[in-house]
């Protein structure tokens, strides 16, 4: 399964994201009248499903390849969210409707005197990076340290993730933390100094979520592939046989779970900035769910399945939202249970499949692959 | 890249992303077709039709459509057609971002009726503004806020809270002494909340007689608040709550209160949040006498009203269907909109959106709606009482419109503030003290 | 006078719910030496290497090895100190190369971080290529481990222990579900294999544990019933007893 | 306090008028006359069309579009003894009473025909010139007061105790001259005792005539003793008089604080009920979990949309039995339980069939394609109910609340405590004494093994899953009785279910009963001393922190079968 199709190609679907975003980006910069042109709609769209993207690599790593079935990945996405929102509020300075040129707006409507400790710093963009993937590190880190350690595992696993991201979320709504409440961190201006609703940043932007994305993938790969990624396999399919074998398993599971939760806070990072809100409803357990849906349709355990699924489906969100505004929850309904019933191991699979088939047909494959499941 | 074992080809993504940008361009669905020829005019619908807001949202945007097929059987709009584009944002406030921009730039509508919550709309106001679109907004809301390209055509808190508040103190309504501000924790509720406590601290009622308590999104169990209002309520003193609790959680709000036996001659309850749709989906007779704070209630026997109540029944195939404030202000909305564009001859939006002001429409209740330089409205407030069957009887109104207040005076840091989008002030935040635009300012 | 035994377990109980599993059970184990253990059903050989290992932690008793205790250790810190498995049902990594799961196996990196950078060198290359001679699986190296049938499954696993080098091979029933000449075979290995390194092997079979010729232990609910070679125990009355039931 | 000179006026009134006036109180004849001056010169006067009207009399009043002339004139009918004035006030309690433009003309309108309130002659008034008497709750409350004092005086037994009781609750001064007539001619010690307790809190209410401190303590010291947060607010209202004796004051003060410290005993009390109240919520929402995840081991997301569609049925329910027996609307709770079962039960065998057991062994698929069924269950009854909440009543012997001790008993969530335990009862006979319960165990335990012993696993899935459903769909008819019935319903319960049953223990239901109440009553416990919001995350971080102590809940299952 790890030298599965979707695993192999990762170079090269890595490259099409980058080339892709690539031409789009160049085509947004046309004039309209250009028949390349494309609309800067699309570029925003794009964006945001890389940013998705990226948290589908994140869940893939631990699903797929460490068999944690994480129900709570959005909070990291939603952490990374506000570390980069916090610096963009910042930058907003006295352009805010109060023209406070310390406090954000949410502040002083809530008549907030001076900003909370957790604020300080976060007017530089270095600060933010460093929070962006620091407070999600140390959440997962410490979350997994604790969970790992005293093996809790499976549905169990998955349950407290979930009770973990919900958590979050009744806390970011509450007014009283400081992060906008349910409003969440919006009306974003600038980032760095190049004005954010500028097409020329909105292009720069969506190359750099390509580029991010696709050494996050070439990373992962790489991560997965070698002999650490056969002890996560290991650690995976037979848990305890490797302690047996003198290996600490939760140790194992404690990296990946920690490099793929900075990896969904990277995405909530470049999220923010291209969507241009980040509010509570981030941390909610259906989204966490919905990312592991993703990976699931393009195929788990593949790396590229995980992009392509979180694009065509949130592609497919977006036509259908649309399209039947009344009859879109139907289509995706039957999307999920159409993928699991027929296709378990997602359309990489499916490709797989086909491949197989072909190779049937072409005497010169010799190589055949077993069957993962016995 | 000749390996046939590649999962997607590079013509194949081509045809993909080809594919996605031709269904970017055309865009939402569109509805009904329309009677007067000419080249149809966009207006988009930006209501979820799914997810938690759909049980408040879904109504208004059958209100548009409504409101557009009579207007196509009246001729259109300067004799073209209209033509409503509705989208799903699915109660997904970032997803309300993405539909927003759908709209104006892909579909390009002449204006966009939408939103209910804030964060929707907050989320939703720097598409409108980078791309200059035009929003009405129906929801009465938390006021702080003055946008060029928005229009609010819901209560600013001085045009529903605070008559609401005088009307407790006053003898009619009980002569109220001490007061529960109950809400769910939110920005709107926390606003309101906080402008009623520095009024209610001016109209000499103690801090020690104020309760305010916040409790989350879709709280189902309400056996403790209940009960701690019953406890704040044996102090001695007439009390009265005041609920700003939001649409979904009212249900079991109300259930509780019934089944503590609390009733409204004893401590009256009034709600900014619940109006007729909200009590279809409860048995209200152990809800009789319990307040409502409105500008529009199904209720008021006008013959603008019943006409509007007729086509809505008719539209929608359903004599039970009520009607209810929001749906006031998309009526008001759309007609004024209307009439920006019939004036100006022209959906171009600088054009209209400067036409805007100062515009009239009668309201369905009586008494005309004005566009105010703050992108207002002005608007009669109504208290109603909720009665067995589910609707509201008016027992109070004030004796003519109130104009909206988008700064509230009660908020220290707003004193000052005021909202005029008229050159040559042209500002949504300016500053009568220091005779300067806060933030930024349109060109 | 005997040196220090390899490992002792001395006056261990321990139970679930009530139930004992391990009734003050003592049991040594010279180094060099190999010991059969049998027993019927449910006399708790399973949950005596679970103490071993670490898998479950013994409620009274003292369990040593060269002279550690390993009541405090967990199953990784006890197989690092040189005592490797075989369970009962063959575990290897399916969806790994059985050359994968031998690499896994040698004896070295242990910590995640060192495995990420690690490269294969020449004398693992060596090593792996010698443990799949040794368990005849050279064939197959690169297949993977599910494809195995069941008895060369059996063998992976143990050249997985080999390949982890210990001092202490624990080997819960090898030749379940393995022809005569596997078996046969197998017995051969073990011999083998107790050249160098000391072997606790639990097995029903016994034709298995009489070509293994080595001291028996017989357990029955918990505790040590004989001890002795086989013919010797299969003669005590009281195994016969267990054996056929009263 | 205006207000008190003129319902003191009415005690007066009604008392001559009902031939019981014995002695005159020498404070309420004072203001008499005055006060009635003041209710003859005021002849609903705002009224904006006065024309050539009739004098005005006691009831034109009722005419007037503002609440302080309708509820005088309330006070002034309420005091005739008339039949005429009892059939208005009845008319006006029943939305029958209607008032002519003109602001004096007065109708009846009961069935189909109109009579002049005054001559009770059939009349046709044209029905553009007549509104409904305004009322409000200033109105309501008149009205109550006037129909009290009445009861007291001229009612049954049954009512007098009724208006003693409502007085004490509501000590109105205006009535005490009642109150002591009532004390003098009472001879039953039921009557005797609640009229007692009524005078107390009359002489300490604000507007009460000025009683000597001995009298003022004696009532202090009864109400005291009765406890409860009625007579707390009536002390606290003397005790900021400013104008009483500070010996009573003082002793009011004191009263005050002993009620307090009862009040937070009872408090105690209270909390637990909610706790076990809310526990029993939970409980029944992750029961049927509990089976299908619990002991099948399907991550059935869309648990939550069958305890909706088990509250829609229950709407469903009482829509056809108002439509074929209204007189049965009572009995629709009782007729929607089975109801939801069987309908909740059907459409498990229906998924069960359909999808699941394709995913058998693939539990974390099963998540996948049941987040996806929600998905279109949810959409599916909004597209046929519609997206807003639809109304299901509750039964009349299901509402309102009694008096436990200082504790506040509702009826509904005592039904659904009881209810839920029934459930739990019932689920545990079926498990451990049926045949059905057996197979299932026997199928969870070791599959293979039961299919060899003949057990048909097939049916016992499809069974197991439509008894899990179906418990599901009782949850779902609680549920409607307290919370929202909206297409959303579901959702806002799956997250509390499975955190219940992993709390609990998979597969363990008394650990599913004691997770469930331990959530409850610690969320309760919570919930007044962090608020609602910051108990909730303390306690899913204690949940979180629980699990990571004891991975496998509060009572894991053991024994060499479970393994990693």
């Amino acid at each position: 399964m790890t030298a599965g199709f979707g695993f192999r190609n990762v170079p090269r679907i890595a490259c099409m994201v980058v080339i892709v975003a690539g031409f789009l980006s160049l085509g947004s910069l046309l004039p309209d009248s250009n028949p390349l042109s494309v609309s800067p709609f699309i570029v925003t769209l794009v964006g945001k499903y890389l940013a998705y993207a990226m948290l589908a690599v994140a869940v893939d790593l631990v699903w797929g390849f460490a068999g944690i079935l994480t129900l709570g990945h959005a909070a990291f996405f939603a952490l990374g969210g506000y570390a980069m929102g916090m610096y963009l509020t910042r930058e907003i300075g006295t352009r805010g409707v109060y023209g406070n040129p310390d406090l954000p707006d949410f502040m002083v409507f809530l008549s907030w005197k001076s900003l909370p400790w957790y604020w300080w710093g976060s007017n530089h963009i270095l600060m933010a990076i460093v929070l962006v993937f620091l407070v999600p590190g140390i959440l997962a880190g410490l979350f997994g340290w604790l969970a790992f350690r005293s093996r809790v595992s499976g549905v169990y696993l998955s349950i407290v993730t979930q009770a973990l991201t919900y958590a979050l979320m009744l806390a970011f709504f509450q007014n009283g933390l400081g992060f906008g409440g349910n409003n969440g961190l919006t009306d974003f201006k600038d980032i760095l100094g190049f004005d954010l609703h500028s097409q020329t940043t909105r292009a720069t932007m969506l190359v750099f979520s390509a580029l991010l994305l696709a050494g996050t993938m070439i990373g992962a790969r790489w991560l997965v592939s070698g002999r650490f990624g056969r002890l996560l396999i290991a650690v995976r399919d037979a848990e305890s046989r490797t302690r047996f074998l003198g290996y600490r398993p939760e140790q194992v599971k404690l990296l990946v779970w920690v490099v793929s939760a900075m990896i969904a806070a990277l995405g909530g990072a470049l999220y923010v900035i291209q969507v241009g809100i980040i509010n509570p409803g981030e941390f909610a357990p259906a989204n966490s769910i919905e990312s592991v849906i993703w990976v699931a349709v393009g195929g788990r355990g593949t790396i590229c399945g995980a992009v392509i699924g979180a694009v065509l489906v949130n592609f497919g969100k977006t036509l259908l939202t649309a399209w039947l505004p009344e009859a879109w929850l139907y289509g995706l309904g039957l999307l999920f249970i159409l993928t699991t019933l027929f296709l378990p191991e997602g359309l990489m699979g499916l490709g797989h499949q086909v491949m197989r088939r072909r190779a049937e047909v072409t005497p010169e494959v010799t190589q055949t692959e077993g069957d993962a499941e016995s | 890249m000749t390996d046939p074992t590649m999962c997607v080809s590079r013509r194949d993504f081509a045809r993909f992303s080809l594919a996605a940008s031709a269904a970017m361009l055309v865009g939402g669905k569109t509805a009904r077709a329309a009677a007067p020829t000419g080249e149809p005019i966009r207006i988009g619908v930006l209501h979820s039709l799914s997810g938690t807001m759909a049980i408040s949202e879904t109504t208004l945007k059958d209100v548009i459509l409504m409101l557009v097929d009579l207007q196509n059987k009246k001729g259109g709009v300067g004799g073209r057609p209209l033509e409503a584009v509705v989208v799903d944002p699915a109660s997904n406030w970032p997803l309300y971002t993405e539909k927003a921009r759908q709209l104006l730039a892909v579909d390009k509508v002449a204006a966009v009726f939408g939103c209910w919550t804030s964060v929707s709309r907050k989320a939703v106001l720097p598409v409108f503004e980078e791309l200059n679109g035009i929003l009405f907004y129906p929801v009465q809301y938390e006021g702080q806020e003055c946008s060029r390209n928005v229009f609010y055509m819901g209560a600013a808190p001085n045009q529903q809270a605070i008559p609401a508040v005088d009307y407790l103190l006053g003898e009619d309504g009980g002569s109220a002494r001490r007061f529960a501000l109950i809400g769910t924790d939110y920005v709107y509720p926390r606003t309101t909340n906080q402008i009623l406590q520095a009024y209610l601290k001016q109209k000499g009622i103690a801090d020690a007689d104020v309760m305010v308590s916040y409790m989350p999104f879709g709280q189902s169990d309400w056996q403790t608040t209940v009960s701690q209002i019953k406890a704040f309520g044996s102090a001695g003193k007439k009390t009265a709550v005041i609920s700003t609790i939001n649409g979904d959680a009212n249900v079991p709000f109300y259930k509780e209160l019934g089944a503590q036996g609390i009733a409204a001659t004893d401590i009256p309850v009034m709600a900014f949040s619940v109006g007729e749709e909200e009590l279809a989906g409860m048995d209200t007779k152990p809800l009789v006498g319990q307040l409502a704070a409105w500008n529009y209630f199904e209720s008021i026997d006008t013959p603008a009203n019943k006409a509007f109540i007729n086509a809505w029944h008719t539209f929608t195939k359903s004599p039970k269907r009520v009607t209810n404030d929001p749906m006031e202000a998309h009526y008001i909305g759309f007609n004024l909109w209307v009439q920006a564009v019939e004036k100006t001859g022209t959906t171009d939006h600088d054009k209209v959106i400067a036409a805007m002001v100062g515009l009239k429409q009668p309201n369905l209740t009586g008494g005309i709606a004005e566009v105010l330089p703050n992108h207002h409205i002005t608007k009669p407030v109504y208290i109603g009482e909720i009665q067995d069957d589910g609707q509201f009887n008016v027992v109070w109104q004030t004796p003519q419109e109130i104009p909206a207040q988008a700064w509230s005076p009660y908020v220290p840091e707003t004193r000052n503030l005021t909202g005029d989008w008229r050159a040559p002030i042209s500002c949504g935040n300016y500053d009568t003290a220091k005779k300067a635009c806060l933030g930024t300012r349109h060109a | 006078m005997n040196a220090s035994p390899l490992l002792e377990l001395r006056n261990v109980s321990v139970s679930f719910d009530g139930f004992r599993a391990i009734n003050d059970l003592s049991l040594s184990l010279q180094p060099g030496e190999m010991r059969a253990i049998i027993g019927p059903n449910g006399a708790g050989k399973t949950t005596m290497m679970d103490i071993i290992t670490g898998k479950t932690r013994p409620d009274t008793g003292i369990v040593r090895f060269e002279g550690r205790d390993l009541t405090r250790l967990d199953e990784p810190a006890i197989a690092r100190l040189g005592i490797g498995r075989k369970f009962q049902k063959p575990t290897v990594f399916e969806a790994l190369s059985v050359r994968d799961n031998l690499l896994l196996s040698l004896k070295g990196l242990r910590s995640p971080f060192s495995l990420l950078f690690a490269k294969k060198t020449e004398v693992e290359t060596f090593r792996i290529r010698a443990l799949l001679e040794t368990t005849r699986l050279a064939a197959r190296a690169e297949e993977q481990a599910g494809s195995l049938s069941h008895g060369q499954k059996q063998w992976l696993e143990i050249g997985m222990l080999l390949g982890q080098e210990p001092q202490l091979l624990l080997v819960d029933e090898p030749v379940a579900g393995m022809t005569d000449a596997e078996t046969m075979a197998t017995a051969d290995l073990l011999r083998d294999i107790n050249r160098t390194r000391s072997v606790v092997v639990v097995e029903h079979d016994m034709e298995f544990v009489r070509a293994l010729n080595v001291s028996v232990t017989v357990l029955h609910e918990g505790s040590v019933l004989a001890e002795g070679p086989l013919d010797e125990v299969s003669a005590d009355p009281r195994v016969i007893d267990v054996y056929l039931g009263r | 306090m205006r207000d008190i000179r003129w319902r003191l006026a009415l005690a007066t009134i009604i008392l001559t008028a009902s031939g019981y006036m014995a002695v005159s109180p020498v404070q309420a004849q004072t203001d008499t006359p005055s006060a009635i001056q003041r209710q003859a010169d005021q002849p609903a006067a705002p009224a904006p069309v006065v024309a050539v009207t009739p004098a005005p009399d006691a009831y034109s009043g009722l005419a007037s579009t503002h609440f302080d002339v309708i509820a005088a004139s309330i006070a002034q009918i309420g005091s005739q003894e008339t039949p005429q004035a009892h059939d208005t006030l009845k008319a006006l309690a029943s939305h029958h009473l209607f008032a002519g433009n003109d602001g004096h003309a007065l109708y009846i309108h009961d069935g189909d025909g109109w009579r002049d309130v005054r001559t009770g002659i059939p009349a046709s008034p044209d029905p553009n010139q007549v509104h409904p008497v305004r009322v409000n709750n200033r109105v309501r409350l008149a009205l109550a007061e006037v129909q009290a004092g009445q009861a007291l005086v001229t009612g049954t037994p049954a009512q007098r105790l009724a208006a003693a009781s409502r007085l004490a609750e509501h000590p109105d001064p205006a009535l005490l001259l009642l109150v002591d007539h009532a004390l003098d001619t009472s001879h039953d010690a039921a009557l005797d005792a609640t009229l007692k307790r009524a005078k107390a809190a009359i002489i300490l209410s604000p507007g009460a005539p000025v009683s000597n401190p001995a009298t003022l303590l004696a009532a202090v010291a009864s109400l005291r003793a009765q406890g409860g947060l009625t007579s707390r607010a009536v002390l606290a209202g003397f005790a900021g008089n400013e104008t009483a004796p500070t010996q009573a004051r003082d002793a009011a003060r004191h009263a005050m604080a002993s009620i307090d410290r009862r009040e937070k005993i009872w408090a105690l009390g209270q909390q637990a009920f909610y706790g076990l109240s809310l526990g029993s919520v939970l409980l029944l929402v992750a029961m049927g979990l509990a089976i299908t995840f619990g002991v099948m081991g399907v991550i059935n997301m869309a648990h939550g949309e069958l305890v909706m569609l088990g509250a829609y049925t229950t709407y469903l329910v009482q829509k056809g039995v108002l439509a074929v027996a209204p007189g049965l609307s009572g009995f629709t709770l009782v007729l929607a339980a089975p109801a939801a079962f069987v309908v909740c039960s059907a459409i498990g065998v229906l998924i069960e069939r359909s999808l699941i057991r394709f995913l058998y062994g693939r539990p974390l698929e099963t998540l996948l394609a049941t987040w996806g069924l929600s998905l279109i269950i949810q959409q599916a009854v909004r597209s046929v109910f519609g997206s807003t909440n639809v109304a299901v009543s509750t039964p009349g012997w299901l509402s309102g609340a009694f008096q436990l001790g200082g504790m506040t008993i509702t009826m509904n969530r005592l039904a659904i405590m009881l209810f839920a335990a029934a459930v739990m009862v019932a689920l545990m006979l079926v498990l451990r004494r049926t045949a059905l319960g057996l197979e299932m165990r026997a199928v969870t335990q070791n599959r293979r093994m039961a299919t060899l012993m003949g057990i048909r696993t097939a049916r016992v899935d499809a069974l197991t899953f439509a008894l899990g459903s179906g418990v599901a769909g009782l949850a779902g008819v609680a549920v409607s009785q307290i919370d929202n019935v909206s297409p959303n319903l579901g959702q806002g319960y799956i997250i509390d279910s499975f955190l219940v049953v992993v709390f609990g223990g998979v597969g363990n239901l008394w650990g599913t009963l004691a997770a469930a109440m331990t959530l409850g009553i610690g969320g309760k416990t919570l919930e007044p001393l962090l608020g609602a919001v910051s108990g909730k995350i303390l306690l899913l971080v204690l949940v979180i922190v629980f699990i990571q102590r004891c991975p496998r809940g509060m009572f894991p299952l053991r024994g060499r079968g479970i393994e990693s």
